[in-house]
């Protein structure tokens, strides 16, 4: 792809819109043809949308049962804990956009996103209000980030490690009892978008070093290990998830002793990551085969043990390697999570089915799965745009 | 080399097109019949023998210990189980479980509702991760052997009916000879169906869906000819369909649907509870006892039962190893029948139902409560 | 000698590198068996507690339920067998439909993706980003509420071109009826397929004597073909009559009618899939450097030479370990078929369960049924893709 | 005792499935001896350098590292190998790691030094080597000529007793082969016990105490620089000595 310096700029690259046009709309007769009929198209699709949106659908329901899309039962009075580690979360993402993001311009888009959002939407007044603040929180820490990005780098890592101890601890509360400050929230209460997300985090947390773990056991010298865990990866690989999870939900309560009881959401959460695990395994395995060997024996020549070459020189390399198809694992396990519905959760589809049930919505599927695909497609573009900014920033992904 | 594979691959695909379009119309072989007869007889001789899980009054201890009720319900039907606006559970199925909760608690707060599907309903109450199962289960008595369970008294009687659009022409199951029947799985409804049909000789298709939702998204689509559920649901359904008027119930009763709540095989105390609560509720309308009134009758009223039921005479509670004003807090806390009834199903729900035979037996219907003594 | 074999027994065990290799084993499959034999014991004392012993026999009786769509003839009183295994061929029939249309249309949007014309490449790179972050599940959703169940009904049928009838009942398109010239219509084309394959293996013998390439699976289709239609006229009755679908009652009749739960499906899969399968065959037609088509076209290979000599091969190299998976993603993604009421294998098994509780059974025969879905293709691709990868050292 | 060899080689035997790639090769190194071994490519020598840190397993024969035997004991071959110093062919720096961390990772993670020791120790290092300023660039970024220099800091900051070289100019441009041999000869000339598989002949003739001839998996001769040089006794010396210094 090397493009060779030209002495003299050429001509063309002032070309106008006539010229452009005629490079890349009408280079031919069958192209212009393409283009006249991709017009044509991208003109149905775009209006008939825009007037289904616009006059057609009946968006009530939505703006009625947002609280429902949003956390599903949990408690109003403590949902203050979920917009407190919210902007825990969103400082966090402020802070590291400014430390690593290198001034991109879109940091500032994306961290008023919830501003955005706070109006785009048939939020509450409260809801509202707390979108606002999550903003300004981002663009504090954004701020904060900017002006000592060095001092701060171990903060937001540390941050972001405790990060996923901090949400669950918050949403499940603080206390024992379901009194007090902070009381616990049952987990058949999470619902909604809180509930996909929490699946999907949790999910990505385990499944990563369980999926590395049996990376390594793949490709370690040590033949039962090395068995158990081609048969491991093959076996989960070869089955749909909803199987696994229709195994958690039935089957777990079987599998364990009299008297042990698994919540209905780990149950789900253990199918997910369980599943997950296996697809991770083969991604790493990737970026492990593309390790040349001189770097195992350069380790070992320096009295590395095995351990110690996995975690300092060998893992820090394959994963960075891999970082495009990981972050691609986890978007395709975000949207995943939708399959807990159909085993009777309250995901956000889970929630979008009994939204369909109550009398006064009832024939309104359109408008609901509208909805609910939009969350998806704008949380799973989020999560590869990032994924970019980190390929670049790392400088992966660039042959 | 390479290309032999794909020639092979070929030669594969066509082998079987071939063999696809050959086999148009295979005669039925005799022997699977032999075979199904030889096996039912297995299938009776296997079928699963519950062995008592729980001894008495163990679930009562144990919802005690915990501090609340775990109650098996729906989350798609309207009228009997579903998740409103705010994020509480409605429904009559609903109600019954906070009745349950006031009479054990007196706190009908008190109760965890776990939305268990068609399909996981049973294990569910099995296995012990719901306590009780309020959830329009069809009373049968397959369900109340095989399955493990028993059903507590009818909270809710149904019958299988048959919606079709008025400008069908369609009067009756024989007319739908050849048409196609909208109809949700996993459920006795999917059964009775095929059943009558067979009795009646009608050739039909079914097309079977996963969730209620669905089963009536695709009738008012047109996918089917009919809808066929319990009548309740045909009409609380009908109610919200794009033009209610275009529907009509047909005039048949396809099946017995009595439904009602459903416990666990072998704790008779828990069984106990679970049915006075429901005579507690139908005992409250037919005494005239409300939730405004409850308790100026617990202060005036002189009639025994009443002040049986009310907790202010003998130890009727105690013996159900519950409280004395059991029924006192079932009815200040959720109401009798016909208030639980009015505000799922009442005239003013978008979901209205007569009352027909969930009236009590005075006024014609089959709500009849053993007496409070 | 013996001084040193001496010294070496000396090391002791929790040192020895080959003690603790095979120490690492043990402790490892001794843990594997203890959470093994633990989950064995507890599902064994649970299902004992419910009165169930592990058996399939129960597959033996009479299902009692009816099914949507079976390729054979099934009703109530069949077998729970013979539901599954209409479940399994419906199973195949959308994954094989899913397989090839999801290849066409991949195929046209990776091309499209690599198109000079801005249009077009937007076009595919829009459709790209808007599906793959989609949610499967509410993407099938959406197409069977949204777009099948969305077509008039039954009474207002609407008929395309080709007598191809729509309705929300489903869709006829029209099909051939073997007449009674079939089966000697069957031969010819068995005769046929003979000539195929001699003429392949001739061509490729050719190939080798001489070192030329001759198009040897367009010729083989070639032969094939004109014995078909040779045959096809010749025979004195036609083997095949078309069979127009219409509408007949309350239903639609005749021809193939395709559900709109199979439809939806279907194109539910095929339109997700193929995004993916854009991407896979964009890879591979980039991943075949500039470099090879020069030193082919500098060789003096024409540039349809250079494509099917020199790119087609390497990238077809590239594209097909990424492909199968998305086979197999797609044959797996086909268990959705629950949420739109299409009675595949999962949903007809997920049916069996809830008549018979027999959760154990039916969950590790399901599993079972994808796994070897899976075991086959790879042994297959492996196959494959050791006969055309390159030697390297 | 002052003379007991620091290794010791005793009938080493090694096989690659059929192939006999070692053939019973004994020898002796004295502390502060620079020896190099060179051969024809294919003749054994890389691998039974590497049997010395037991990158290769040898299956027979006995290989003593200062007074500790290479078996299967985990904790001798931990011993050895924090003992010996390894440079490779192809650098082997660790890409992700800047040249500073490549330096400091293994006396902090084995030797457990303290960061500010082994940082303090590694910028001596790197100006020994010549590159002070390159401490904060990535291996990616330096010439090959650098990185090697780099690499052989890395293994001297273990604080090694003996450094294995096997082929270390070989990947290099020809004007970055002196770079390296230079750092190479004042590492001879400190004192250091230095094994060297290498064809840098001019390198031998100035600092090696001894010269050993491989082919085939089996010592051929040995013997002085001047030895070697002059009057090989071998014919199979003699011819690959012409080929290798005809250019």
């Amino acid at each position: 792809m090397a493009t060779i310096e030209p002495a003299l700029p050429p001509v063309t690259e002032r070309s106008n819109i006539l010229r452009w046009a005629r490079k890349n709309l009408f280079g031919s007769w069958y192209d212009s043809l393409l283009t006249i009929l991709g017009a044509w198209f991208m003109y149905w699709a775009l209006s008939s949308l825009a007037r289904w949106v616009i006059t057609t659908a009946e968006w009530e329901v939505v703006a009625v049962n947002m609280r429902l899309f949003m956390i599903g039962q949990y408690p109003l009075e403590q949902a203050w804990r979920l917009w407190l580690w919210l902007g825990f979360l969103v400082f966090l993402v402020g802070n590291s956009l400014a430390i690593w993001g290198k001034g991109s311009r879109y940091s500032v888009a994306l961290l008023l996103f919830p501003a955005v959002l706070a109006f785009a939407f048939p939020f509450g007044d409260e809801p509202r209000k707390w979108l606002l603040i999550l903003a300004v929180t981002g663009l504090i820490g954004w701020g904060i980030g900017r002006a000592r990005p060095e001092v701060l780098k171990r903060s937001v890592i540390a941050g972001w490690v405790i990060s996923l101890p901090v949400i669950i601890l918050l949403t499940r509360g603080l206390s024992a009892s379901e009194t007090g400050f902070a009381p616990f929230v049952k987990t058949n209460l999470w619902g909604g978008l809180l509930l996909t997300f929490l699946l999907t985090v949790v999910g990505i947390m385990f499944s990563f070093p369980i999926g590395v773990l049996l990376a390594l056991g793949r490709r370690s010298v040590l033949p039962i290990v090395r068995w158990f865990s081609v048969a491991y990866i093959e076996l989960v690989r070869g089955v749909p998830l909803i199987s696994i999870l229709f195994m958690a939900q039935l089957m777990l309560p079987l599998f364990l002793p009299e008297g042990w009881t698994v919540d209905r959401v780990v149950r789900a959460m253990v199918g997910i990551t369980l599943f997950s695990a296996a697809y991770l395994a083969e991604n790493v395995r990737g970026g492990l085969q593309a390790i040349p060997k001189g770097q195992f024996e350069a380790a070992e020549a320096l009295g590395l043990s095995g351990a110690q070459t996995m975690i300092f020189i060998i893992l820090p390399q394959a994963l960075r390697l891999v970082i495009p198809i990981l972050v691609g694992q986890f978007i395709a396990l975000f949207k995943d999570t939708s399959l807990v519905a159909i085993v009777g959760l309250f995901d956000l589809v889970g929630i979008a089915q009994t939204v369909l049930a109550q009398p006064e919505f009832l024939g309104l599927q359109r408008e609901v799965y509208a909805f609910i695909s939009l969350i998806f497609w704008v949380l799973s573009y989020g999560m590869s745009y990032l994924s970019q900014q980190l390929e670049v920033r790392l400088g992966v992904g660039i042959r | 080399m390479r290309k032999s594979y794909s020639i092979l691959a070929i030669g594969a695909i066509l082998a079987i097109v071939l063999t696809a379009c050959g086999t148009a119309a295979p005669a039925p072989a005799p022997e699977t019949v032999t075979k199904v007869e030889t096996v039912v007889v297995e299938v009776t001789s296997s079928a699963p023998v519950v062995v008592a899980p729980t001894g008495y009054g163990v679930t009562l201890k144990a919802v005690m210990e915990r501090g609340n009720l775990i109650c098996g319900v729906n989350s798609q039907v309207p009228g009997f189980g579903y998740v409103d606006a705010n994020g509480n559970f409605a429904g009559i199925d609903v109600d019954y479980c906070r009745a349950l909760a006031a009479a054990i608690f007196g706190d009908p707060t008190k109760v965890e509702f776990r939305p268990v599907t068609a399909a996981e309903r049973f294990t569910a109450l099995q296995s012990g991760e719901i306590d009780i199962l309020s959830r329009n289960t069809t009373w049968s008595l397959v369900r109340d052997t095989e399955l493990g369970g028993n059903f507590v008294h009818t909270t809710f009687y149904d019958g299988q009916g048959m919606m079709v659009p008025k400008d069908s022409g369609i009067a009756t199951l024989q007319d739908l000879e050849g048409g196609t029947v909208c109809v949700q799985t996993g459920t006795t409804t999917e059964l009775n169906l095929a059943d009558v049909m067979a009795s009646l000789g009608v050739t039909y298709t079914p097309a079977v869906f996963e969730d209620a939702d669905a089963t009536f998204a695709a009738y008012a689509e047109g996918r089917c000819d009919a809808v066929t559920t319990d009548k309740s649901g045909l009409v609380s359904r009908r109610s919200v369909l794009p033009d209610p008027a275009n529907h009509v119930i047909l005039d048949v009763t396809m099946s017995k649907e009595p439904l009602g709540p459903m416990v666990r095989h072998g704790d008779d105390q828990w069984f106990d509870i679970a049915q006075w609560t429901v005579f507690a509720l139908f005992s409250g309308e037919e005494f005239g006892i409300t939730s405004a009134n409850v308790d100026d009758m617990r202060a005036s009223a002189t009639a025994p039962e009443v002040r049986r039921m009310l907790g202010l005479e003998g130890d009727l509670g105690l013996k159900l190893g519950l409280t004395n004003d059991f029924a006192y807090n079932v009815i200040k806390m959720v109401g009798n029948y016909e208030e639980v009834y009015n505000r799922n199903l009442g005239p003013d729900t978008p979901t209205y139902i007569p009352r027909g035979y969930n009236s009590l037996y005075t006024d014609g219907g089959l709500l009849y409560s053993p007496p409070f003594r | 000698m013996q001084l040193e074999r001496k010294r070496e027994t000396a090391i002791p065990f929790w040192r020895d590198e080959r003690i603790l290799k095979i120490l690492g084993q043990i402790v490892f499959a001794l843990l594997v068996l203890i959470v093994g034999a633990l989950i064995y014991q507890n599902m064994q004392a649970g299902l004992a507690k419910q009165g169930i012993s592990l058996s399939y026999s129960f597959l033996n009786g009479v299902s009692g339920f009816d099914l949507a769509e079976s390729a054979f003839p099934y009703d109530r009183n069949s077998t729970y067998w013979q539901a599954f295994l209409a479940g399994l061929l419906n199973t195949l029939s959308v994954g094989v439909a899913g397989i090839v249309f999801s290849t066409i249309l991949g195929v046209i949007l990776g091309v499209a993706r690599l198109s000079t014309n801005f249009i077009v490449n937007r076009l595919a790179t829009f459709y790209l980003e808007l599906i793959r972050n989609l949610s499967l599940l509410v993407f099938l959703i959406f197409w069977y509420l949204g777009v099948f169940l969305k077509l008039p009904r039954v009474k207002d049928a609407v008929v395309w071109p080709g007598d191809i009838i729509l309705t929300n009942r489903g869709v006829g398109i029209p099909w051939g009826i073997p007449t009674a010239s079939f089966p000697t219509f069957r031969l010819i084309l068995l005769g046929g397929l003979i000539v195929a394959i001699i003429v392949f293996f001739a061509l490729r013998a050719y190939s080798k004597r001489t070192g030329r390439a001759p198009l040897t699976l367009l010729w083989s289709l070639l032969a094939f073909a004109f014995v078909a239609v040779a045959g096809w006229f010749l025979l004195p009755v036609k083997p095949l009559t078309l069979d127009l679908t219409f509408v007949k009652g309350l239903n639609l009749s005749g021809g193939k009618i395709l559900s709109p739960e199979f439809l939806a499906l279907t194109s539910g899969l095929v339109l997700y899939t193929a995004a993916f399968i854009g991407e896979v065959v964009r890879a591979g037609i980039q991943s075949v450097s500039k470099g090879q088509v020069e030193a082919s076209r500098a060789l003096g290979l024409n540039s349809f030479q250079t494509l099917r000599l020199i790119v087609f091969p390497q990238a077809l190299r590239v594209i097909i370990p990424p492909l199968t998976s998305q086979y197999l993603n797609l044959v797996k993604n086909s268990s959705l078929a629950i949420a739109v009421g299409y009675p595949d294998v999962f949903y007809v098994s997920n049916t069996i369960l809830n008549q018979t509780g027999r959760a154990v059974e039916m969950i590790s025969l399901v599993m079972l049924t994808y796994l070897m879905f899976s075991l086959l293709t790879s042994v297959l691709m492996n196959w494959y893709n050791q006969r055309i990868k390159l030697v390297e050292r | 005792m002052a003379d007991e060899p620091i290794i010791k080689v005793q009938d080493v035997h090694k096989w690659y499935g059929n192939f006999h790639a070692l053939k019973g090769v004994s020898m002796d190194v004295q502390k502060r001896e620079v020896i190099v071994i060179f051969g024809p490519s294919g003749s054994g020598k890389s691998t039974f350098i590497r049997t010395l840190n037991r990158l290769e397993e040898h299956q027979r024969g006995k290989i003593v590292v200062d007074g500790i035997e290479m078996s299967h004991d985990v904790r001798n071959i931990e011993q050895i190998r924090s003992e010996t110093g390894m440079v490779f062919q192809q650098f082997n720096l660790f890409p992700h790691l800047t040249v500073m961390q490549n330096i400091v990772l293994a006396p902090i993670q084995v030797r457990k030094w303290t960061k500010q020791k082994a940082e303090e120790i590694a910028m001596q290092l790197l100006e020994r080597v010549g590159i002070p300023e390159q401490a904060k660039k990535f291996p990616g970024q330096l010439s090959g000529g650098q990185q090697q220099r780099v690499a052989i800091a890395r293994s001297l900051a273990m604080q090694p007793k003996i450094m294995l070289f096997d082929e270390p100019t070989s990947a290099l441009d020809p004007e970055m082969i002196k770079e390296v041999l230079d750092v190479m000869t004042e590492l001879a000339k400190s004192g250091m016990t230095i094994l060297a598989v290498t064809h840098e002949m001019g390198f031998a003739r100035a600092v090696a105490d001894r010269m050993i001839f491989f082919d085939k998996g089996e010592i051929v001769e040995q013997g002085t620089p001047e030895q070697i040089f002059n009057s090989p006794k071998e014919d199979r010396t003699k011819l690959f000595l012409s080929q290798i210094l005809r250019h």
